[in-house]
């Protein structure tokens, strides 16, 4: 599709230009710490950041979001269902975020339950997808098939070219639909990008490519699936719970993670449900009203955390619910590291296939 | 001013399940009339300020309707979540009051009332609540008339800063 | 009561899809009666009928299935139809008084509003259950769900074998269902009731012991039979030994299950029993499916 | 402790444990951190322990193949303390795994940090754990290393190792490249304002006394915070604390947050409800710091988890500057025996009251 090239000042004005007819969403920066968050300001948005630490998911799966809104002072209760309103600009995915969604899409618009809010938010979110400036120790995108350079699932996508312009490419209809009109607005610094800046654009996929190439050696999905089915009564789970502190760092920041609670708010004869993000690693989260809990300590909640990225997810939807990103390996009080779970596991794995074969 | 001889009366010493849902702030108060009023919480002991409440209506002195009185049992049982919970739940300002020291029906509550106040008023006014919303009072059984005062000063000064949106939770 | 040849034939009309606009939008519901189940005013039985729509027509369920019912203003939780879906004046849902919502249930009278999102989940195989001896062990509140299907069966008869119901309590006064239990079951052709409690008292003249000693006791055969158990986790646990020592197979064993739920549509993560989630690939499971699971149950 | 300051009367039944009492005097040194002997001398003491049976577990650190993320570990036996670790990038809080072993039969050995060692002390003061129950294995701290400075400070390149000397580190890369930049620019930023470096309790010691870095940073900041208006203040907070997502990490971590039932948790009532709004995080923010006033020990684990960067320390500290000066009491978890001074009462105790 079409190729553009873009200076750092013709893409701010298109943020600013954003700003105007949708909620944008970028990574910006926050006491040092880079998020992705709402802006209201071109100048908040920060390209060569970090991989921000919030994940792109709150876009399509806010922290907390009305689904009833209800009015009980009648004889009749009104209750109606709330339908997000808007439109919506994600800039800056990375290509695990964009992974993301994929796996996000599948829970949430698969199959005979089709959830609305979800489904709203997707359609009228534009994603721009940005290239990985660069690929940390944490990353391990490419044990997961595809690499920091990867656009797919993105309407366009941005890639940061060595002189600080940008190389803008339309992946979809709406992303096309979206350049056409920056460029009705004549964006100063939006123009066709020449051979030149494709090959540069190339040049520079190549680069981060390689650099994610360190990680593939390290990390590998093989026999992590089948390792995973046989070790689920191993004691490793007891160990690697001792350690946990059971917070919600790795859940919530975690860009597939969407397990959330549906509570109620009521003010007088007033009340709302809404749903927000919730984490099996909480004691709460299987308690049952009683005082039942099938999940009563950390060891069962890690290993059911762990398995639904490695296993569950795999048996259910046919790929891993983890994109490699490294957000919990890298914000992990207590250094957790996933990495090492799929390690063992394909350990496992390989020495059940030898006391098979012999 | 609308005067509330009998909210004292009427004010029950509440359950924390009771203090969590709405009847703790009296939110909704002049809701519609176009008049605004500020809407204050005061935990009153049941010893020493409940009875110098029930004391200024016994003896038909007049406090503002503006304050919802919650009995506790001491001023020592204020819990800061109280405090936090009436401003989320639409409280414009929020008054404890307890028996003077050395007075406590049971002592010593007071004694840490006074700590825990102290420590947690500069911290309300630290993470941004404005000073005059909170205050701390003590007020014996026999004080109807300080009662009704500081009520009235109370309700005053927190009328002239308008409304609170710091920590508000309604729908 | 209502039957109507539609409803006693659910598969005729029934659609996957569920709710589609409103995922998460209950249907408005009527109280029209509330029974009182238990002595310790713990259970109740809540006759519930939709407002505007039929059911057996525009609500079809099958028995095993489930609702996420609605206290507006406070919450909503999963409660398993206790009713058949051979009764199409109204639903039932017979509720233990346990948390926030099922409290606040408790106190709502006829004529309260409800809402029911449903039905959801998995159903007991009541089709590839014709033509066998059934055998249901129930404790407690157990026996809630298999009420569905116990009363769809004995308003289909002819179309299944013998029928043993062995149902258990902590007391008498624990027992739900009673007119059931003592009355209408016994008298159904070809089916049995035993019932036994932990503990009697005074007025007591029945059975005293655990349901799993009563099962082993009365050591019903497996041949052409299935079982379909629910019960406390306990209970559960000793009679699914019973039964293995009874010969029974994985795959003759059927059993609901509970989890915490909040979607009820595969949403929201925290029924999962492996890869499989209670709310759609449940609650109903034969004891071959768990095993082969990876998770938390019983 | 001051002689204005009064302790409640003791309740009856509940009386203060007569070893509280005094503080212990370490009779044990051992070589410090950098020393080419330390590493051989902790594993040494560690396993002596175990093998001698007077701790039945230890918790320490273990190696692992990225050297800048060493893990927690657990030691049971004396075999297993062959790859013990501790060095720079110990930044984890162990004391707060004690709580784990509240009902363990058994001894156990923690290797602690000042600021570690303080959450092991308010824990025994917290009368969480007793201190007989606990080896406490102390080393005066250089300060640790911000695994994610030094992987900034490398760019591009991957970290291999790091070489800490007294004043600046070696950072060598994967490729082999090596670059020496100043310690205290990879230093944590809590290293960089640490008063109290050295364990105050322990029963063996590795090190001499460290100095500490004395920054006044922090309370200039708070002061600075203190001088804005309300309504500037109002904002500063909104601003951080909309980026809290709730993950509690800052809570599990504490030493000061013992609690078996946490009012977080509680569900009826639900004092914490699940929106993110404004309201509820502040509840949640305000409630966790006035909980710990007067217990937290300042280590600030809290402020280096919080993985939203929200600045805990400027709410911390701040409490315990009042604290400090309406009460007068010492930090928490630098003496045994003290009680939190919000648990305790003066008649002469500057009054707010009106």
């Amino acid at each position: 599709m079409a190729e553009k090239l873009v200076t750092s000042e013709g893409l701010f004005t298109m943020v600013e230009k954003l700003l105007g007819r949708a909620q944008v969403t970028a990574p910006r920066e926050e006491n040092g710490i880079a998020v992705f968050g709402p802006v209201n300001s071109a100048g908040q948005v920060e390209l060569d950041g970090p991989l921000p630490v919030i994940p792109e998911k709150s876009v399509v799966f806010p922290q907390s979001e009305t689904l009833l809104r209800m009015d009980l002072g009648g004889e009749v209760p009104k209750v109606e269902a709330v339908e997000p309103e808007g439109e919506q600009v994600i800039l800056g995915v990375r290509p695990c975020g964009l992974q993301a969604f994929a796996r996000l899409d599948r829970v949430f618009l698969e199959g005979a339950f089709v959830d609305p809010q979800y489904r709203r938010r997707r359609d009228h979110t534009l994603i721009i997808a940005l290239t990985c400036p660069t690929v940390k120790r944490s990353c391990f995108c490419r044990a997961f098939g595809y690499g920091p350079s990867d656009g797919s699932g993105a309407d366009l996508q941005l890639t940061r070219l060595p002189g600080g312009s940008f190389h803008l490419e339309t992946l979809t209809e709406r992303g096309g639909e979206f350049v056409a009109e920056m460029e009705k607005e004549g964006i100063a610094g939006l123009t066709d990008a020449g051979a030149e800046a494709g090959s540069a654009a190339r040049a520079e996929k190549a680069r981060v490519e390689r650099l994610a190439e360190r990680s593939a050696a390290a990390v590998s999905t093989e026999g992590v699936v089948e390792g995973l089915d046989g070790m689920y009564d191993d004691p490793y789970w007891a160990q690697l719970a001792e350690r946990c502190i059971s917070c919600g760092i790795c859940t919530y920041l975690c860009p597939t993670c969407h397990c959330f609670d549906i509570c109620e708010k009521a003010r007088g004869p007033e009340a709302e449900r809404y749903r927000c993000w919730d984490t099996c690693l909480f004691s709460n989260y299987t308690l049952m009203a009683g005082g039942a809990n099938p999940r009563p300590t950390v060891r069962e909640r890690l290993r059911n955390r762990l398995y639904h990225k490695l296993n569950f997810f795999n048996h259910r939807y046919g790929e891993f619910l983890c994109v490699g990103c490294g957000r919990c390996v890298e914000h992990c009080p207590t250094n957790i590291d996933i990495r090492k779970v799929m390690a063992k596991a394909a350990a496992r794995s390989r020495a059940q296939g030898v006391s098979v074969n012999g | 001013m609308p005067v509330n001889e009998s909210a004292a009366a009427e004010a029950e010493m509440m359950t924390e399940a009771e203090m969590t849902t709405d009847g703790a702030s009296g939110a909704g108060a002049d809701a519609g009339t176009g008049t605004w009023e500020p809407r204050i919480v005061a935990f009153c002991c049941n010893w020493c300020s409940y009875a110098g409440a029930d004391l200024a209506g016994t003896s038909r002195k007049q406090y503002p309707a503006n304050i919802r009185i919650v009995r506790v049992p001491c001023s020592g049982r204020i819990n800061p979540q109280y405090i936090l919970r009436a401003f989320q739940r639409g409280a414009d300002g929020v008054m404890v009051a307890g028996c003077h020291p050395g007075d406590c029906h049971y002592t010593t509550g007071n004694y840490y009332t006074r700590r825990r106040f102290s420590v947690v008023q500069r911290f309300l006014e630290y993470v941004g609540l404005h000073p005059d919303r909170f205050s701390g009072h003590w007020i014996s059984g026999s004080e109807g008339e300080k009662f009704v005062q500081t009520a009235r000063e109370f309700t005053e000064k927190v009328r002239s800063l308008g409304p609170n949106e710091k920590m508000r939770d309604v729908l | 009561m209502g039957r109507s040849e539609a409803a006693a034939r659910p598969e005729a009309a029934v659609s996957d899809a569920g709710p589609a606009a409103g995922l998460y939008l209950p249907s408005p519901a009527t109280i029209q009666e509330v029974r009182l189940e238990t002595g310790a005013a713990d259970v109740r039985t809540f006759k519930v009928t939709l407002d505007g729509q039929e059911i057996g027509k525009d609500f079809i369920y099958r028995p095993g299935q489930c609702a996420m019912v609605s206290v507006f203003g406070v919450g909503e939780v999963m409660l398993s139809l206790s009713s058949s879906p051979t009764w199409t004046t109204h639903l039932e849902f017979s509720v233990k008084n346990a948390g926030k919502v099922t409290s606040t249930m408790h106190g709502l009278a006829p004529g309260a509003r409800l809402g029911v999102r449903g039905p959801l989940g998995n159903w007991f195989p009541y089709e590839s259950l014709q033509g066998k001896d059934l055998l249901f062990v129930g404790g407690g509140i157990g026996l809630a769900p298999l009420r569905s299907l116990i009363n769809y069966v004995i308003d289909n008869r002819d179309r299944y074998g013998k029928v043993e119901i062995i149902y258990g309590a902590r007391s008498p006064q624990d027992l739900c269902f009673k007119s059931e239990i003592f009355e209408t079951w016994p008298k159904a052709p070809d089916t049995e009731v035993f019932v036994t409690v932990d503990r009697g008292d005074a007025d007591w003249k029945g059975k005293e012991g655990f349901v799993p000693a009563y099962l082993e006791e009365l050591a019903p055969s497996p041949v052409g039979k299935v079982a379909v158990i629910c019960g406390p986790p306990i209970m559960i646990k000793f009679v699914l030994q019973g039964l293995e020592k009874l010969g029974y197979s994985d795959e003759q064993v059927i059993t609901t299950l509970e989890m915490r739920m909040k979607c009820g549509v595969g949403k929201c993560g925290r029924c999962n029993i492996g890869h499989k989630y209670v709310c759609v690939d449940g609650p109903v499971f034969n004891l071959a499916q768990l095993r082969a699971l990876k998770g938390e149950f019983v | 402790m001051s002689e204005a300051i009064k302790t409640a009367a003791p309740v009856e039944g509940e009386p203060m444990p007569a070893e509280l009492k005094t503080a212990e005097i370490p009779t044990r040194r051992g070589p410090a951190p950098g020393d080419p002997e330390f590493l051989g001398a902790l594993r040494d003491c560690c396993r002596s322990l175990l093998a001698e049976g007077h701790v039945q577990r230890i918790i320490a650190y273990r190696e692992t193949p990225d050297s800048l993320r060493p893990e927690v570990a657990f030691f049971a036996s004396p075999e297993e303390t062959g790859d013990l670790v501790w060095d720079l990038f110990c930044n984890t809080n162990i004391c707060k795994y004690l709580l784990d072993y509240r009902t363990f039969e058994g001894r156990i050995g923690v290797v602690v940090k000042g600021c570690d060692a303080r959450g092991v002390v308010q824990l025994i003061n917290d009368m969480q754990i007793p201190r007989d129950k606990v080896e406490i294995i102390g080393i005066c701290c250089p300060g640790q290393i911000d695994p994610a400075k030094v992987e900034s400070a490398a760019g591009e390149a991957w970290v291999s190792r790091v070489v800490a000397g007294p004043d600046s580190v070696e950072i060598v890369t994967e490729e082999g490249t090596e670059m020496r930049v100043p310690l205290e620019s990879v230093l944590t930023d809590r290293c960089l304002s640490c008063r109290k470096p050295n364990p105050p309790v322990a029963d063996v010691v590795f090190g001499e006394d460290q100095k500490g870095r004395i920054s006044d940073e922090v309370f200039e900041q708070i002061a600075e915070l203190e001088r804005m208006s309300s309504a500037e203040r109002d904002a500063f907070w909104n601003r951080h604390f909309e980026r809290c997502i709730r993950c509690f990490a800052c809570r599990n971590v504490c030493p000061a947050c013992s609690c078996t039932k946490c009012v977080f948790d509680q569900q009826e009532p639900d004092w914490l409800a699940g929106e993110r709004n404004q309201a509820n995080q502040h509840f949640f923010q305000i409630t966790r710091a006035v909980h710990v006033s007067g217990r937290c020990t300042g280590c600030e684990e809290c402020d280096r988890v919080c993985p939203v960067g929200i600045p805990l320390r400027l709410m911390n500290k701040k409490l315990w500057k009042d604290v400090k000066d309406l009460f007068d009491s010492p930090l928490p978890g630098t003496k045994l025996g003290v009680r939190s001074p919000l648990v305790m009462w003066d008649p002469k105790d500057a009054d707010s009251f009106e």
